[in-house]
Protein backbone atom coordinates (compact mmCIF):
# COMPACT_ATOMS: atom_id res chain seq x y z
CA UNK A 1 0.00 0.00 0.00
CA UNK A 2 1.47 3.31 -0.87
CA UNK A 3 0.02 7.13 -0.39
CA UNK A 4 1.55 9.86 -1.54
CA UNK A 5 1.05 13.64 -1.24
CA UNK A 6 3.23 15.84 -3.25
CA UNK A 7 3.12 18.87 -5.39
CA UNK A 8 5.36 17.26 -7.94
CA UNK A 9 3.70 16.69 -11.15
CA UNK A 10 3.69 12.37 -11.78
CA UNK A 11 3.95 10.35 -14.74
CA UNK A 12 0.28 8.17 -14.69
CA UNK A 13 1.88 5.62 -16.92
CA UNK A 14 5.24 4.85 -15.45
CA UNK A 15 2.95 5.05 -11.67
CA UNK A 16 0.70 2.21 -13.16
CA UNK A 17 3.84 0.30 -14.50
CA UNK A 18 5.30 0.17 -11.06
CA UNK A 19 2.32 -0.06 -9.25
CA UNK A 20 1.55 -4.18 -11.59
CA UNK A 21 5.19 -4.83 -11.16
CA UNK A 22 5.04 -5.34 -7.75
CA UNK A 23 2.08 -7.55 -7.74
CA UNK A 24 1.86 -11.47 -7.32
CA UNK A 25 -1.12 -13.25 -8.82
CA UNK A 26 -3.73 -10.26 -9.08
CA UNK A 27 -5.60 -10.77 -12.21
CA UNK A 28 -6.85 -7.08 -12.08
CA UNK A 29 -5.86 -3.74 -11.90
CA UNK A 30 -7.79 -0.52 -11.93
CA UNK A 31 -6.60 2.94 -12.38
CA UNK A 32 -8.42 6.18 -12.01
CA UNK A 33 -6.67 9.47 -12.99
CA UNK A 34 -7.86 13.20 -12.36
CA UNK A 35 -7.02 15.55 -14.69
CA UNK A 36 -7.60 19.00 -14.94
CA UNK A 37 -9.73 19.90 -16.85
CA UNK A 38 -11.10 23.48 -18.30
CA UNK A 39 -13.89 25.23 -16.21
CA UNK A 40 -17.47 25.37 -17.56
CA UNK A 41 -17.01 29.01 -18.37
CA UNK A 42 -13.66 28.23 -20.00
CA UNK A 43 -10.48 30.18 -19.92
CA UNK A 44 -8.69 28.82 -17.10
CA UNK A 45 -5.27 29.45 -16.33
CA UNK A 46 -4.28 27.32 -13.57
CA UNK A 47 -5.88 25.20 -10.67
CA UNK A 48 -4.55 25.68 -6.68
CA UNK A 49 -5.06 22.86 -4.69
CA UNK A 50 -4.81 23.58 -1.00
CA UNK A 51 -4.28 20.83 1.63
CA UNK A 52 -4.23 20.04 5.19
CA UNK A 53 -0.55 18.62 5.85
CA UNK A 54 -0.79 15.97 8.58
CA UNK A 55 -4.31 15.15 8.29
CA UNK A 56 -4.46 15.22 4.43
CA UNK A 57 -1.92 11.79 5.07
CA UNK A 58 -4.48 10.53 8.08
CA UNK A 59 -7.15 10.92 6.40
CA UNK A 60 -6.14 8.96 2.93
CA UNK A 61 -4.67 6.19 5.29
CA UNK A 62 -7.98 5.77 7.10
CA UNK A 63 -9.65 5.78 3.74
CA UNK A 64 -7.09 2.97 2.27
CA UNK A 65 -7.35 0.86 5.86
CA UNK A 66 -11.49 0.93 5.23
CA UNK A 67 -10.81 -0.47 1.31
CA UNK A 68 -8.29 -2.90 2.48
CA UNK A 69 -11.18 -4.04 5.18
CA UNK A 70 -13.71 -4.34 3.09
CA UNK A 71 -12.20 -5.47 -0.17
CA UNK A 72 -9.76 -8.57 -0.55
CA UNK A 73 -7.03 -6.65 -2.16
CA UNK A 74 -3.37 -7.18 -3.39
CA UNK A 75 -2.45 -3.59 -3.43
CA UNK A 76 -3.38 0.11 -3.56
CA UNK A 77 -2.33 3.56 -4.49
CA UNK A 78 -2.37 6.90 -4.21
CA UNK A 79 -0.96 9.78 -5.15
CA UNK A 80 -2.58 13.38 -4.78
CA UNK A 81 -1.18 16.78 -5.66
CA UNK A 82 -1.42 20.26 -4.28
CA UNK A 83 0.09 23.38 -5.18
CA UNK A 84 -0.59 24.72 -8.69
CA UNK A 85 -1.38 22.60 -11.53
CA UNK A 86 -2.01 23.94 -15.04
CA UNK A 87 -4.76 22.22 -17.10
CA UNK A 88 -3.96 18.79 -18.92
CA UNK A 89 -1.66 17.93 -15.97
CA UNK A 90 -2.75 15.20 -13.86
CA UNK A 91 -4.28 15.56 -10.06
CA UNK A 92 -4.65 12.74 -8.61
CA UNK A 93 -4.16 8.64 -9.08
CA UNK A 94 -5.83 5.54 -7.19
CA UNK A 95 -4.86 2.24 -8.53
CA UNK A 96 -6.12 -0.75 -7.29
CA UNK A 97 -5.55 -4.78 -7.63
CA UNK A 98 -7.22 -7.62 -7.07
CA UNK A 99 -7.73 -11.05 -7.90
CA UNK A 100 -11.15 -10.47 -9.19
CA UNK A 101 -11.94 -6.86 -11.31
CA UNK A 102 -15.17 -6.67 -9.14
CA UNK A 103 -13.26 -6.00 -6.02
CA UNK A 104 -10.38 -4.08 -7.81
CA UNK A 105 -13.52 -1.46 -9.63
CA UNK A 106 -15.27 -1.79 -6.20
CA UNK A 107 -12.49 -0.53 -3.97
CA UNK A 108 -10.96 2.19 -6.87
CA UNK A 109 -14.55 3.97 -6.59
CA UNK A 110 -14.82 3.90 -3.26
CA UNK A 111 -11.39 5.55 -2.84
CA UNK A 112 -12.33 8.42 -5.29
CA UNK A 113 -15.61 8.40 -3.70
CA UNK A 114 -13.93 9.15 -0.34
CA UNK A 115 -10.70 11.18 -1.15
CA UNK A 116 -13.41 13.41 -3.03
CA UNK A 117 -15.42 14.52 0.05
CA UNK A 118 -12.94 13.44 2.84
CA UNK A 119 -9.85 13.90 2.48
CA UNK A 120 -8.97 17.35 3.13
CA UNK A 121 -7.93 18.71 -0.42
CA UNK A 122 -9.61 22.51 -1.69
CA UNK A 123 -9.47 23.11 -5.60
CA UNK A 124 -9.30 26.88 -7.17
CA UNK A 125 -9.53 27.67 -10.26
CA UNK A 126 -7.83 30.67 -11.95
CA UNK A 127 -9.21 32.54 -14.37
CA UNK A 128 -7.14 35.10 -16.11
CA UNK A 129 -9.04 37.78 -14.32
CA UNK A 130 -11.26 35.79 -11.56
CA UNK A 131 -10.99 33.19 -9.02
CA UNK A 132 -13.19 31.27 -7.24
CA UNK A 133 -12.83 27.98 -4.98
CA UNK A 134 -14.58 24.73 -6.79
CA UNK A 135 -18.07 23.64 -4.62
CA UNK A 136 -18.32 20.65 -3.54
CA UNK A 137 -21.21 19.11 -5.44
CA UNK A 138 -23.99 17.47 -3.34
CA UNK A 139 -23.25 14.28 -5.45
CA UNK A 140 -20.11 13.70 -4.21
CA UNK A 141 -21.81 13.91 -0.64
CA UNK A 142 -24.60 11.35 -1.81
CA UNK A 143 -21.87 8.86 -3.51
CA UNK A 144 -20.70 8.13 -0.14
CA UNK A 145 -24.09 6.66 0.61
CA UNK A 146 -23.80 4.09 -1.69
CA UNK A 147 -20.88 2.54 0.77
CA UNK A 148 -23.05 2.78 4.14
CA UNK A 149 -25.86 0.75 2.18
CA UNK A 150 -23.42 -1.73 1.99
CA UNK A 151 -22.17 -2.16 5.32
CA UNK A 152 -25.44 -3.89 7.07
CA UNK B 1 -4.24 27.29 23.85
CA UNK B 2 -5.50 25.64 20.88
CA UNK B 3 -3.91 25.70 17.55
CA UNK B 4 -6.72 27.45 15.22
CA UNK B 5 -6.54 26.75 11.32
CA UNK B 6 -7.99 27.81 8.65
CA UNK B 7 -8.58 26.59 4.68
CA UNK B 8 -10.08 27.33 1.49
CA UNK B 9 -12.18 30.54 1.54
CA UNK B 10 -12.33 30.21 5.49
CA UNK B 11 -8.86 31.32 5.40
CA UNK B 12 -8.94 34.18 2.78
CA UNK B 13 -11.94 35.37 5.24
CA UNK B 14 -10.00 35.24 8.35
CA UNK B 15 -6.34 36.19 6.76
CA UNK B 16 -4.67 33.92 8.34
CA UNK B 17 -3.61 30.62 7.66
CA UNK B 18 -3.35 29.64 11.35
CA UNK B 19 -3.24 31.06 15.16
CA UNK B 20 -2.84 30.27 18.38
CA UNK B 21 -5.82 30.72 20.31
CA UNK B 22 -6.02 31.58 24.13
CA UNK B 23 -9.64 30.17 25.15
CA UNK B 24 -11.69 28.15 27.69
CA UNK B 25 -14.12 27.46 25.35
CA UNK B 26 -15.68 23.51 26.19
CA UNK B 27 -16.81 22.80 22.34
CA UNK B 28 -15.83 23.91 19.08
CA UNK B 29 -19.35 26.09 19.19
CA UNK B 30 -18.07 28.01 22.09
CA UNK B 31 -14.88 28.81 20.31
CA UNK B 32 -16.86 29.78 17.13
CA UNK B 33 -18.84 31.99 19.34
CA UNK B 34 -15.57 33.66 21.06
CA UNK B 35 -14.23 34.23 17.69
CA UNK B 36 -17.28 35.35 16.03
CA UNK B 37 -17.14 38.08 19.24
CA UNK B 38 -13.98 39.20 18.74
CA UNK B 39 -13.62 40.19 14.91
CA UNK B 40 -16.21 41.17 11.88
CA UNK B 41 -13.26 38.29 9.91
CA UNK B 42 -14.80 35.75 12.13
CA UNK B 43 -18.32 36.64 11.86
CA UNK B 44 -17.89 36.75 7.81
CA UNK B 45 -15.85 33.25 8.01
CA UNK B 46 -18.70 31.49 10.20
CA UNK B 47 -21.46 33.15 9.10
CA UNK B 48 -22.89 29.76 7.58
CA UNK B 49 -22.06 26.82 9.80
CA UNK B 50 -23.38 24.40 7.06
CA UNK B 51 -21.16 25.24 4.89
CA UNK B 52 -18.45 24.79 7.08
CA UNK B 53 -16.75 21.61 8.18
CA UNK B 54 -14.23 21.30 11.30
CA UNK B 55 -11.57 19.07 12.53
CA UNK B 56 -10.50 18.17 15.95
CA UNK B 57 -6.90 17.04 16.23
CA UNK B 58 -7.28 16.11 12.49
CA UNK B 59 -10.33 14.25 12.68
CA UNK B 60 -13.56 15.40 10.96
CA UNK B 61 -15.93 16.45 13.85
CA UNK B 62 -19.29 18.05 14.69
CA UNK B 63 -19.68 21.54 16.38
CA UNK B 64 -20.32 19.87 19.65
CA UNK B 65 -17.44 18.69 20.03
CA UNK B 66 -15.77 18.90 23.37
CA UNK B 67 -11.93 20.86 22.90
CA UNK B 68 -10.51 19.35 26.38
CA UNK B 69 -7.08 18.20 25.76
CA UNK B 70 -7.39 18.95 22.20
CA UNK B 71 -4.77 20.77 20.57
CA UNK B 72 -5.60 21.61 17.10
CA UNK B 73 -8.85 22.93 15.39
CA UNK B 74 -9.51 22.99 11.83
CA UNK B 75 -11.69 25.08 9.92
CA UNK B 76 -12.93 24.61 6.38
CA UNK B 77 -15.69 24.61 3.42
CA UNK B 78 -16.50 20.73 2.58
CA UNK B 79 -13.84 19.13 0.44
CA UNK B 80 -13.34 19.07 -2.89
CA UNK B 81 -10.40 16.66 -3.88
CA UNK B 82 -10.07 13.44 -6.18
CA UNK C 1 -12.38 5.26 -29.83
CA UNK C 2 -9.48 2.61 -30.30
CA UNK C 3 -9.99 -1.13 -31.06
CA UNK C 4 -7.04 -3.63 -31.10
CA UNK C 5 -6.81 -7.12 -31.31
CA UNK C 6 -3.23 -8.11 -31.42
CA UNK C 7 -0.75 -10.79 -30.21
CA UNK C 8 2.14 -8.30 -29.25
CA UNK C 9 2.78 -7.43 -26.01
CA UNK C 10 1.57 -4.57 -24.78
CA UNK C 11 2.94 -1.21 -22.33
CA UNK C 12 -0.05 -0.58 -20.22
CA UNK C 13 1.58 2.47 -18.68
CA UNK C 14 2.71 3.50 -22.31
CA UNK C 15 -0.90 2.89 -23.15
CA UNK C 16 -2.61 4.74 -20.54
CA UNK C 17 -0.64 7.99 -21.04
CA UNK C 18 -0.74 7.61 -24.75
CA UNK C 19 -4.74 7.76 -24.21
CA UNK C 20 -4.86 10.58 -22.11
CA UNK C 21 -2.73 12.75 -24.03
CA UNK C 22 -5.41 12.62 -26.65
CA UNK C 23 -8.30 14.16 -24.56
CA UNK C 24 -9.46 17.20 -24.14
CA UNK C 25 -11.27 18.37 -21.46
CA UNK C 26 -11.94 14.93 -19.77
CA UNK C 27 -11.36 14.90 -16.14
CA UNK C 28 -11.50 11.25 -15.58
CA UNK C 29 -9.58 8.43 -16.80
CA UNK C 30 -10.65 4.84 -15.75
CA UNK C 31 -8.31 2.24 -16.73
CA UNK C 32 -8.51 -2.37 -16.19
CA UNK C 33 -5.70 -4.30 -17.20
CA UNK C 34 -5.69 -7.81 -16.99
CA UNK C 35 -3.30 -10.05 -15.92
CA UNK C 36 -2.05 -13.58 -16.82
CA UNK C 37 -2.38 -14.82 -12.79
CA UNK C 38 -1.64 -18.18 -12.04
CA UNK C 39 -4.07 -21.65 -11.64
CA UNK C 40 -5.63 -21.93 -8.43
CA UNK C 41 -3.59 -25.24 -8.27
CA UNK C 42 -0.51 -23.18 -9.39
CA UNK C 43 2.52 -23.99 -11.71
CA UNK C 44 1.18 -22.79 -15.05
CA UNK C 45 3.16 -22.23 -17.55
CA UNK C 46 1.40 -20.04 -19.97
CA UNK C 47 -1.79 -19.00 -21.14
CA UNK C 48 -3.02 -19.65 -24.77
CA UNK C 49 -6.13 -17.33 -26.07
CA UNK C 50 -7.64 -18.43 -29.01
CA UNK C 51 -10.19 -16.23 -30.92
CA UNK C 52 -12.50 -15.62 -34.09
CA UNK C 53 -10.20 -12.98 -36.31
CA UNK C 54 -13.23 -11.05 -38.03
CA UNK C 55 -15.96 -12.03 -35.34
CA UNK C 56 -13.42 -10.52 -32.33
CA UNK C 57 -13.57 -6.72 -33.75
CA UNK C 58 -16.91 -6.60 -34.80
CA UNK C 59 -17.84 -7.83 -31.41
CA UNK C 60 -15.66 -5.38 -29.53
CA UNK C 61 -16.70 -2.87 -31.84
CA UNK C 62 -20.28 -3.01 -31.19
CA UNK C 63 -19.72 -3.10 -27.47
CA UNK C 64 -17.70 0.29 -27.91
CA UNK C 65 -20.63 1.65 -29.74
CA UNK C 66 -23.32 0.58 -27.05
CA UNK C 67 -21.13 2.00 -24.22
CA UNK C 68 -20.67 5.13 -26.05
CA UNK C 69 -24.17 5.01 -26.89
CA UNK C 70 -25.08 4.82 -22.63
CA UNK C 71 -22.52 7.27 -21.59
CA UNK C 72 -21.05 10.37 -22.29
CA UNK C 73 -17.49 9.71 -23.04
CA UNK C 74 -14.49 11.34 -24.45
CA UNK C 75 -12.72 8.38 -25.26
CA UNK C 76 -12.87 4.37 -24.80
CA UNK C 77 -9.59 2.00 -25.94
CA UNK C 78 -9.75 -1.92 -25.86
CA UNK C 79 -6.55 -3.69 -26.24
CA UNK C 80 -6.95 -7.32 -26.25
CA UNK C 81 -3.98 -10.13 -26.96
CA UNK C 82 -4.67 -13.44 -28.62
CA UNK C 83 -1.91 -16.67 -28.89
CA UNK C 84 0.73 -17.75 -26.03
CA UNK C 85 1.13 -15.39 -22.93
CA UNK C 86 3.08 -15.80 -19.96
CA UNK C 87 2.42 -15.23 -16.40
CA UNK C 88 2.53 -11.43 -15.23
CA UNK C 89 1.97 -10.62 -19.03
CA UNK C 90 -0.74 -8.33 -19.69
CA UNK C 91 -3.90 -9.71 -21.35
CA UNK C 92 -5.68 -7.02 -22.15
CA UNK C 93 -6.75 -3.34 -21.33
CA UNK C 94 -9.62 -0.86 -21.42
CA UNK C 95 -9.73 2.65 -20.91
CA UNK C 96 -12.27 5.53 -20.62
CA UNK C 97 -12.53 8.78 -20.53
CA UNK C 98 -15.38 10.98 -19.53
CA UNK C 99 -15.98 14.86 -17.54
CA UNK C 100 -16.94 13.03 -14.60
CA UNK C 101 -15.97 9.76 -12.75
CA UNK C 102 -19.10 7.72 -12.82
CA UNK C 103 -19.15 7.93 -16.50
CA UNK C 104 -15.55 6.73 -16.64
CA UNK C 105 -15.91 4.15 -13.79
CA UNK C 106 -19.35 2.36 -15.52
CA UNK C 107 -18.52 2.69 -19.04
CA UNK C 108 -15.09 0.65 -17.82
CA UNK C 109 -16.76 -2.08 -16.24
CA UNK C 110 -19.78 -1.95 -18.78
CA UNK C 111 -16.84 -2.89 -21.22
CA UNK C 112 -15.12 -5.38 -19.02
CA UNK C 113 -18.55 -7.22 -18.39
CA UNK C 114 -19.43 -7.66 -22.07
CA UNK C 115 -15.80 -8.57 -23.38
CA UNK C 116 -15.32 -10.67 -20.88
CA UNK C 117 -18.91 -12.93 -22.33
CA UNK C 118 -19.47 -11.28 -25.50
CA UNK C 119 -16.15 -11.44 -27.07
CA UNK C 120 -15.13 -14.43 -28.83
CA UNK C 121 -11.76 -14.72 -26.51
CA UNK C 122 -10.97 -18.75 -25.05
CA UNK C 123 -8.22 -18.95 -22.65
CA UNK C 124 -6.40 -22.15 -21.89
CA UNK C 125 -4.14 -22.36 -19.08
CA UNK C 126 -1.04 -24.49 -20.05
CA UNK C 127 0.81 -26.52 -16.76
CA UNK C 128 3.78 -28.28 -16.67
CA UNK C 129 2.27 -31.50 -17.68
CA UNK C 130 -1.62 -30.39 -18.09
CA UNK C 131 -3.74 -27.89 -19.88
CA UNK C 132 -7.59 -26.83 -19.19
CA UNK C 133 -9.65 -24.53 -20.97
CA UNK C 134 -10.68 -22.03 -18.61
CA UNK C 135 -14.31 -22.14 -17.71
CA UNK C 136 -16.47 -19.58 -17.85
CA UNK C 137 -18.03 -18.60 -14.53
CA UNK C 138 -21.39 -18.10 -13.81
CA UNK C 139 -21.34 -14.90 -12.37
CA UNK C 140 -19.81 -14.02 -15.38
CA UNK C 141 -22.99 -14.36 -17.58
CA UNK C 142 -25.18 -12.76 -14.43
CA UNK C 143 -22.81 -9.59 -14.58
CA UNK C 144 -24.42 -8.58 -17.66
CA UNK C 145 -27.83 -8.45 -15.70
CA UNK C 146 -26.81 -5.04 -13.97
CA UNK C 147 -26.58 -3.63 -17.31
CA UNK C 148 -29.59 -4.91 -18.99
CA UNK C 149 -31.63 -4.18 -15.76
CA UNK C 150 -30.63 -0.36 -15.98
CA UNK C 151 -31.80 -0.27 -19.88
CA UNK C 152 -35.81 0.15 -18.63
CA UNK D 1 -22.11 -24.97 -49.11
CA UNK D 2 -21.96 -23.12 -45.58
CA UNK D 3 -18.15 -22.50 -43.88
CA UNK D 4 -18.53 -24.54 -40.39
CA UNK D 5 -15.81 -22.74 -37.26
CA UNK D 6 -14.97 -24.49 -34.61
CA UNK D 7 -12.84 -23.08 -31.62
CA UNK D 8 -11.57 -24.02 -28.19
CA UNK D 9 -12.81 -27.51 -27.45
CA UNK D 10 -15.23 -28.05 -29.61
CA UNK D 11 -12.40 -27.55 -31.96
CA UNK D 12 -10.20 -29.97 -30.31
CA UNK D 13 -12.97 -32.63 -30.19
CA UNK D 14 -13.60 -32.08 -33.73
CA UNK D 15 -10.64 -31.91 -34.91
CA UNK D 16 -10.69 -28.83 -37.15
CA UNK D 17 -10.58 -25.19 -36.64
CA UNK D 18 -13.00 -25.14 -40.10
CA UNK D 19 -14.49 -26.63 -42.92
CA UNK D 20 -16.74 -26.59 -46.09
CA UNK D 21 -20.14 -27.98 -45.14
CA UNK D 22 -22.79 -29.13 -47.94
CA UNK D 23 -25.66 -28.73 -46.63
CA UNK D 24 -29.32 -28.56 -47.09
CA UNK D 25 -30.40 -27.67 -43.33
CA UNK D 26 -32.72 -24.65 -43.08
CA UNK D 27 -31.49 -24.23 -39.47
CA UNK D 28 -28.79 -24.42 -36.92
CA UNK D 29 -30.04 -27.21 -35.08
CA UNK D 30 -30.88 -29.16 -38.19
CA UNK D 31 -27.08 -28.20 -39.31
CA UNK D 32 -25.65 -29.95 -35.82
CA UNK D 33 -28.67 -33.02 -36.11
CA UNK D 34 -26.76 -33.31 -39.86
CA UNK D 35 -23.29 -33.02 -38.86
CA UNK D 36 -23.86 -35.47 -36.00
CA UNK D 37 -25.13 -37.86 -38.13
CA UNK D 38 -21.50 -37.97 -40.40
CA UNK D 39 -19.23 -39.19 -37.45
CA UNK D 40 -19.07 -39.73 -33.60
CA UNK D 41 -16.34 -36.51 -32.97
CA UNK D 42 -19.62 -34.50 -33.97
CA UNK D 43 -21.58 -36.25 -31.14
CA UNK D 44 -18.61 -35.96 -28.73
CA UNK D 45 -18.50 -31.66 -30.01
CA UNK D 46 -22.24 -31.66 -29.61
CA UNK D 47 -23.20 -33.82 -26.89
CA UNK D 48 -24.37 -30.74 -24.66
CA UNK D 49 -25.73 -27.80 -26.70
CA UNK D 50 -26.14 -26.32 -23.42
CA UNK D 51 -22.45 -25.94 -22.66
CA UNK D 52 -22.29 -24.22 -26.48
CA UNK D 53 -22.56 -21.13 -28.24
CA UNK D 54 -22.92 -19.90 -31.74
CA UNK D 55 -22.57 -17.32 -34.12
CA UNK D 56 -23.86 -17.11 -37.77
CA UNK D 57 -22.26 -14.83 -40.17
CA UNK D 58 -20.10 -13.60 -36.76
CA UNK D 59 -23.53 -12.66 -34.83
CA UNK D 60 -24.40 -14.59 -31.33
CA UNK D 61 -27.58 -16.74 -32.31
CA UNK D 62 -29.49 -19.42 -30.77
CA UNK D 63 -30.09 -22.52 -32.27
CA UNK D 64 -33.17 -22.04 -33.67
CA UNK D 65 -31.10 -19.13 -36.36
CA UNK D 66 -32.63 -20.19 -40.38
CA UNK D 67 -29.41 -20.30 -42.71
CA UNK D 68 -30.69 -19.06 -45.55
CA UNK D 69 -28.23 -16.89 -47.04
CA UNK D 70 -25.90 -17.74 -44.36
CA UNK D 71 -21.84 -18.12 -45.40
CA UNK D 72 -20.25 -18.87 -41.89
CA UNK D 73 -21.51 -20.98 -38.82
CA UNK D 74 -19.27 -20.90 -35.34
CA UNK D 75 -19.38 -23.15 -32.30
CA UNK D 76 -17.41 -22.75 -29.35
CA UNK D 77 -17.99 -22.54 -25.79
CA UNK D 78 -19.25 -19.85 -23.74
CA UNK D 79 -16.19 -17.22 -23.93
CA UNK D 80 -13.86 -15.87 -21.41
CA UNK D 81 -12.17 -13.14 -22.97
CA UNK D 82 -10.99 -10.20 -20.65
Amino acid sequence: MSVRVQSARFDAGAELNAFSAGLENAGAVVSFTGVVRDREAGGMVAMEIEHYPGMTERAIAGIVEEARRRWDLADALVIHRHGRLVPAEPIMMVATAARHRLAAFEAAEFLMDYLKSRAPFWKKEIGPRDAAWVAAKDGDEAALGRWAAREQ
Amino acid sequence: MIDCLYFAWVRERIGAPRERVETSAATVMELVEELRGRDPRYGAAFADLSALRVAVDQELSGFDAPLAGVREVAFFPPMTGG
